[in-house]
């Protein structure tokens, strides 16, 4: 953490430390009441939930809902949980986020290492696709997919994630990557290594808090995803699908447990990310895209 | 045909030319310094030459092996950088013999070759260490380590000493100079400090705005600099330049100058065709040590002009005392002796030692040769 | 040029260009190929599913004449700027107060950060109930005995954009305060030694060295903030569903309802046209000052 | 019997052509996935099932479908459509507009569905004389569901006509409760209004929302119409906006509410809270739409499939959504009513009962008309320029029901 925790030269008094701790505090819990909520509730017994104060601790503590939720609601015809889509989901952004990571690696080491006229040019109308509003290219998506026939499978849902995601990985894995010492590329291009060889030897052993944004940021983006997922997921739906299920189902008790035992399951991976690599996030940040 | 050929090589980015028609050949064994300021095309050309760099046009060739378009790592060069580009992710050990690993030379070869190496640099208890552990000094062996291990025909060296302190560059400097001397290897050496460049060499080239002002032993370059940019960027202090007219005195050319106080001297000139600039201007030039006090002046010259001059500053610096006056309204600088007896604001008589002054043409600022 | 360049140095010189090809042409295709499909489509009498039959400027004609159009377009602008605004000042303050050597900063920063990590498909109904006065915080108040108290924003058509700026402001403020911790973090200690020599008070020192210091923070931020913000769709969808009425309607929103829901699918790409054309509009000044900067 | 004999060879004729090709599997997208939608789901699956063919499940929930209709079109943009696909109303003529629906009309022909499913019904079913959907029920829309003891308590009389409701509704104001249990989205607003015009006439209704008869959307009728709906808002709690109906419902479940004006679907709420129909609560038409019925009819449009044995797939799946059987099954758990008139009500409870025969006199009547505010009256455009104003209106953001009611000529035409 040597590197985060660099002191500021700024020194403050003791009524100044108090109040910065209580709005520091007081931050925290408003971050926290929706997940708050969610627990609480989730927890509880239905009737407590319709009957009682929303902030209030269960009176009787259950685990029925989380049990419900993963295994036993009813989705589709099935009562089968969101287990199944659990999977889907994995064998969705797993392969997503490391191709659309590779990808954006090499990208931003060709656009720094081995420039060429009009690099700048291509890596601008790359970087726009960040910021493509997704419901446009719906349309042209579903024809495009069709032709390629993977509409409605996995790879296909992969490829769309891989390309509105590369994007951002490239402008993330640039900007460290441009704070990276050219005379390094050259040193190993005089000792005899070619550009795979550079970039597996000499760049990637050391873009590892780079690499943890990246793939932070493309883990979220595509887990949480519902409308891809929904348009071209086909029968290997994800989980936001499966939850929107749960949770949308248009007659019937709405089960608010068993919906946010339902809830907090399908966040649960994006917030263990977030957890547990949410310390380097901040430095890799600053690590360069920032910068950006 | 020399050992390193570069023949007319320029460099362009689009319209904009950054290397003009550069020719060295350098010699086996030679220490060639590529010295300028920033911006010269000094670290351009040794680019080239080690083939980081596309050449627009002409040739390199070494050893009669023209290069262009050849890999780096095909031109059995190395090179050392700047900030001497250790792989921060490997030991020392595997930094250095990385080249070799891609050029696949056997495991026991290159523990071999890494011994020799770092014996000679001694370094043998650095090699497990990742560079980050390694002090500015052991990281700079280190690297010149990863060059000698190559045993390449040709050394690039791209400032390799300035980012060390003050204390370390000297001794690193003279640690290459020995090295150079044991190893008798050729090594192109890029630096914009003149110190650097004076020492180490066998032969300077003196880069400004993308062409080679002069190329020539450190002496020609000190002594009889090509024009005024040579002469102001070697040396240290500067050559003094002062503006004087030729005048004619006993069939001899002098140059008049003006003192602090208005007064004219005529110092006389050993260079006898500035005859023919009689009358006109042109701008002399005196090393600070040509400037002496009477005492100390260069006994085996045979032209010691002596004149006076106000004093306006003193500078003593242990070894030597440096003197400024003003010549022409210029500021001059003098180097005397440590114990010469100057005042500041008092009239000082100073001897001029004009066997060693040059004198240039205002107009294209180069030497008037002898 | 070359006179005797060997194979594999002709292959070193074409693999960089090799490898970012595909990249290149997946975006040509899957970005302006799709932008400009839009821009087709927009001229076009779709309806359903594309139809090429061309109706000139018909869609845009109606597209502005539609009430709902404009409420979204003055809804997003109040939106963004309150959006943008609150949470650099909030994520400007949380990081600074973060950089005073705080006791549990590895506990807050997650704390902050993770709302990001979460979808609103899956906190929309946390915060609708929240905001509800017959279930949050108006029936808790209540309930502690702040009997007075009242928070009836999200059921009326005024206020109800700005509970969409709350919970918008919690999602992302964390992410932006750890853009400007990041930022902090990497400007020079000594600089700020030296302001503090030469007698700078703690809010002098901030105000005059420190946030001009940030600016390229500060850039990152607008840029991410101004898009999602533009892009807001779950949010909306999940807090109000574009309620109360049609009071929260935001250009994302409508241009999806057209589109999929009204089967008025000409419509519907012309206002994704305007959007494109209004993103345009913030990035490529940005997009060319950034990449001028840095050749 | 002779029709369930009829029916049966049909089936049979089926079973033996499916058998002859390879058993394939059918993909059904579909929006119900709460329990009991699902339950009866899975009678349809097992049926299936009993013939080989596989059931792959493809739901998308929420907003009555609207998500899963954005997924329909990319699978259609893309090629792929689904077997079969839950849809209402317009959506389908649209889909059949695009030719992208396939042929039931020999199956519907050996089955005889022309002379069992109701005429207006047949509208959303058929297009240029094929049959392309296979309808599953009929929900009625005008409905009133009341709380019994809060009825009592406000004079007992269930309202026939619009003063009447008024009345109970003041009544049930004075004695301390919210009168109507509401929700405010867009479609349960229009729901609501969809009664307020019927009630004021059906030939007005026929006018105004089938026929898009701008003097009828914009005339004197229509802002009385708009009037009653702004009087309506009055009895409203203040937290209504958002408010799903479910939550609507568990307010008159609960007493909390008089009343609730809703589908039959929000049955199924009151009988899983174990509330008896008339005693606990009392389910009336909409006052003043007595005879008349407005409905909405879920199908399951049937889309191009390729290859002989995804088509007899199709086609058998469409035979047994119509078993007499399955839609009596279905129905008793939706709350709705079947999408044939020949089905036994022997498992119906009251109000199922009262809804069939409603349904059979309307039909009859031609009293039976398709519900606007569920997109059985006009296409989808027209529909949400109608909700727009419908729920500006409800708002209050109309001086009174003559500017709503020009502000929805307008809107109407500007949709079409």
């Amino acid at each position: 953490m040597a590197a985060v925790t660099q002191d500021t030269a700024v020194s403050t008094g003791r009524i100044t430390r108090t109040f910065i701790y209580l709005v520091l505090v007081l931050f925290a819990l408003f971050y926290l009441l929706p997940l708050y909520v969610m627990g609480v509730n989730s927890l509880k017994p239905l009737n407590e939930i319709t009957g009682g104060n929303m902030m209030a601790l269960p009176s009787q503590w259950t685990l029925e809902p989380w049990r419900s939720a993963w295994s036993t609601a009813q989705i589709g015809v099935e009562p089968t949980g969101l287990k199944p889509y659990f999977l889907n989901s994995i064998l969705m952004v797993v392969p997503a986020v490391a191709i659309s990571t590779i990808i954006g690696a090499l990208n931003g080491y060709v656009l720094t290492k081995w420039r060429f006229r009009g690099d700048t040019w291509v890596f601008g109308l790359m970087l726009f696709s960040c910021f493509i509003p997704f419901q446009i290219v719906l349309i042209p998506m579903a024809v495009v997919l069709g032709k390629l026939g993977l509409a409605g499978t996995v790879p296909g849902l992969i490829l769309v994630h891989v390309v509105y995601g590369i994007g951002f990985t490239t402008l993330y894995f640039r900007n460290y990557y441009a704070s990276f010492p050219t005379e390094l590329v050259r040193a190993a291009m005089i000792d005899g290594a070619g550009f795979f060889r550079i970039f597996w030897r000499i760049l990637l052993p050391v873009s590892g808090p780079i690499a943890v944004v990246s793939v932070i940021w493309q883990f979220t983006n595509i887990w949480n995803d519902f409308l891809f997922g929904v348009s071209f997921g086909g029968t290997s739906q994800p989980m936001t699908v499966a939850l929107n299920n749960l949770v949308q189902s248009s007659t019937g008790v709405k089960e608010y447990n068993v919906h946010f035992a339902g809830a907090i399951l399908a966040a649960l991976p994006t917030l263990l990310v977030y957890i547990v690599a949410g310390r380097y996030f901040v430095r890799g940040l600053m690590a360069g895209s920032v910068k950006g | 045909m020399g050992f390193l050929d570069i023949r007319n090589v320029t460099k362009s980015y689009g319209p904009v030319q950054v290397l003009h028609r550069i020719d060295i050949a350098v010699e086996e064994g030679e220490f060639l310094v590529l010295v300028g300021p920033s911006g010269c095309g000094k670290s351009t050309l040794l680019n080239m030459i080690a083939g980081l760099e596309a050449i627009t046009d002409g040739e390199i060739a070494i050893k009669g092996r023209v290069v262009n378009g050849v890999h780096p790592s095909k031109r059995n060069i190395a090179m050392v950088f700047q900030s001497y580009a250790l792989y921060p992710n490997m030991t020392v050990g595997q930094n250095m013999t990385f080249g070799l690993e891609m050029h696949g030379v056997p495991k026991p070869e290159r523990d071999r070759a890494l011994a020799d190496v770092a014996k000679l640099l001694q370094i043998e208890t650095l090699l497990d260490r990742k560079p980050g552990q390694l002090s500015g000094g052991q990281r700079q062996r280190v690297a010149m380590g990863r060059a000698l291990v190559r045993n390449p025909d040709v050394f690039l060296f791209d400032e390799p000493l300035s980012n060390l302190d003050a204390k370390l560059r000297v001794d690193m400097r003279t640690e290459i100079k020995k090295l150079h001397q044991k190893l008798k290897t050729t090594i192109v050496y890029v630096t914009h400090d003149q110190i650097e460049a004076l020492t180490l060499s066998t032969r300077i080239a003196v880069m400004n705005k993308g062409h080679v002002q002069q190329l020539g032993t450190p002496k020609e370059i000190y002594d009889t600099p090509a024009n005024l940019f040579v002469a102001t960027f070697m040396g240290s202090p500067a050559m003094n330049i002062v503006p004087a007219t030729v005048v004619m005195e006993n069939g001899h050319p002098h140059a008049a100058l003006t003192d602090a106080d208005g007064g004219v001297h005529r110092l006389r000139f050993s260079q006898a065709n500035l005859a023919a600039w009689e009358g006109k201007p042109i701008l002399l030039g005196i090393r600070p040590e040509a400037i002496t006090d009477p005492e100390g002046a260069d006994r085996k010259s045979g032209n010691i002009q002596p004149f006076s001059n106000r004093v306006t500053v003193t500078e003593p610096a242990g070894s030597d005392t440096f003197v400024t006056m003003t010549l022409s309204g210029k500021d001059v600088i003098a180097r005397m002796r440590a114990d010469a007896n100057v005042t500041p604001g008092q009239s000082f008589d100073f001897a001029i030692n004009m066997e060693k002054a040059v004198a240039f043409d205002p107009a294209t600022e180069a030497r008037i040769p002898a | 040029m070359a006179t005797e360049a060997d194979f594999r140095t002709r292959l070193q010189d074409w693999l960089p260009k090799l490898v970012l090809a595909p990249s290149f042409a997946v975006t040509l295709l899957f970005v302006y190929g799709f932008i400009l499909f839009t821009i087709v489509l927009s001229f076009t009498g779709s309806k359903m599913l594309p139809k090429f039959t061309w109706v000139g400027f018909e869609n845009y004609e109606k597209l502005f004449a539609l009430p709902a159009w404009n409420t979204a377009i003055v809804n997003i602008a109040i939106f963004a700027t309150l959006y943008i605004v609150i949470c650099t000042v909030i994520g400007l303050m949380l990081a600074i107060f973060l950089d005073q050597k705080i006791r549990g900063e590895g506990m807050l920063r997650p704390i902050y950060l993770y709302p990001m990590a979460l979808s609103f498909i899956v906190t929309g109904t946390a915060w609708k109930w929240f905001l509800d006065p017959g279930i949050g915080l108006e029936r808790i108040m209540h309930q502690w005995g702040w009997e007075s108290f009242s928070f009836t924003w999200i059921k009326d058509g005024e206020m109800a954009l700005y509970t969409i700026v709350i919970a918008a402001v919690w999602q992302t403020s964390g992410f932006v305060m750890a853009m400007f911790l990041a930022g902090l973090r990497g400007i020079d200690n000594e600089t700020l030694k030296a302001a503090q020599i030469d007698g700078a008070s703690n809010w002098q020192l901030y105000r005059r060295i420190v946030i001009p210091l940030l600016r390229p923070a500060f850039l990152s931020a607008f840029v991410i903030l101004s898009h999602l913000a533009i892009k807001s769709y779950d949010l909306v969808i999940a807090l109000t569903g574009g309620g109360p009425g049609r009071a929260t309607e935001m250009p994302a929103t409508f241009m999806y309802s057209y589109t999929f829901t009204r089967n008025q699918m000409g419509i519907g790409a012309s206002s994704a046209v305007i959007m494109l054309m209004t993103i345009a509009a913030i990035m490529v000044p940005y997009l060319y000052a950034e990449l001028k900067e840095k050749k | 019997m002779r029709l369930f004999g009829k029916t049966l060879t049909a089936a049979a004729v089926l079973v033996m052509s499916t058998s002859l090709v390879m058993a394939e599997d059918v993909e059904v997208l579909h929006w119900w996935t709460s329990g009991g939608e699902a339950a009866a789901l899975n009678v349809l699956k097992d049926d299936l099932a009993t013939k080989s063919i596989g059931w792959v499940d493809m739901p998308v929930a929420g907003g009555g479908g609207e998500a899963a209709m954005t997924a329909l079109r990319a699978r259609v943009t893309a090629g792929d459509p689904p077997t079969a696909v839950q849809m209402l109303g317009f959506d389908i003529l649209d889909w059949a507009g695009e030719g992208a629906l396939g042929d039931l009309t020999s199956v519907a022909a050996a089955e005889g569905w022309d002379t069992v499913v109701p005429t207006a019904l047949q509208a959303f079913s058929k297009a240029d004389g094929k049959w392309i959907a296979a309808p599953v029920n009929v929900h009625s829309t005008n409905w009133v569901w009341i709380n019994k003891a809060a009825l009592d308590a406000a004079g007992g009389k269930a309202p026939e006509t619009w003063e009447e409701l008024v009345a109970v509704l003041d009544a049930m104001k004075a004695n301390g409760i919210t009168p109507l249990g509401h929700g405010g989205q867009a479609w349960q607003d229009a729901t609501v209004f969809d009664g307020v015009v019927l009630g004021i006439g059906t030939d007005f209704y026929k006018a105004a929302f089938i026929d898009l008869d701008p003097a009828a959307l914009g005339g004197e009728q229509m802002a009385e119409a708009f009037n009653r709906l702004i009087k309506l808002r009055s009895y409203v709690d203040d937290n209504f906006s958002g408010r799903d109906w479910n939550l609507a419902s568990a307010m008159v479940i609960n007493g909390e509410a008089g009343m609730q004006m809703m589908g039959d679907w929000a049955k199924g709420e009151f009988l899983k809270a174990g509330k008896v129909p008339g005693t606990d609560f009392v389910c009336i038409r909409f006052p003043g739409t007595q005879g008349a019925v407005t409905f909405n009819s879920d199908q399951f449009a049937m889309f191009n499939v390729e290859g002989e044995g995804a088509v007899a797939a199709q086609a058998a799946m469409a035979s047994a959504i119509m078993n007499p059987t399955f839609q009596s099954a279905f129905n008793v758990v939706k709350g709705s009513v079947p999408a044939r008139t020949d089905v036994p009500n022997d498992a119906f409870d009251d109000c199922g009962k009262k809804g069939m025969a409603d349904l059979a006199e309307a039909n009859g009547s031609g009293k039976l008309f398709g519900s606007m505010a569920h997109g059985h009256a006009a296409p989808a455009a027209v529909k949400n320029a109608v909700y727009d104003v419908v729920t500006a209106a409800f708002n209050g953001e109309y001086a009174d029901g003559a500017a709503a009611a020009a502000a929805l000529a307008e809107a109407v035409a500007a949709a079409q």
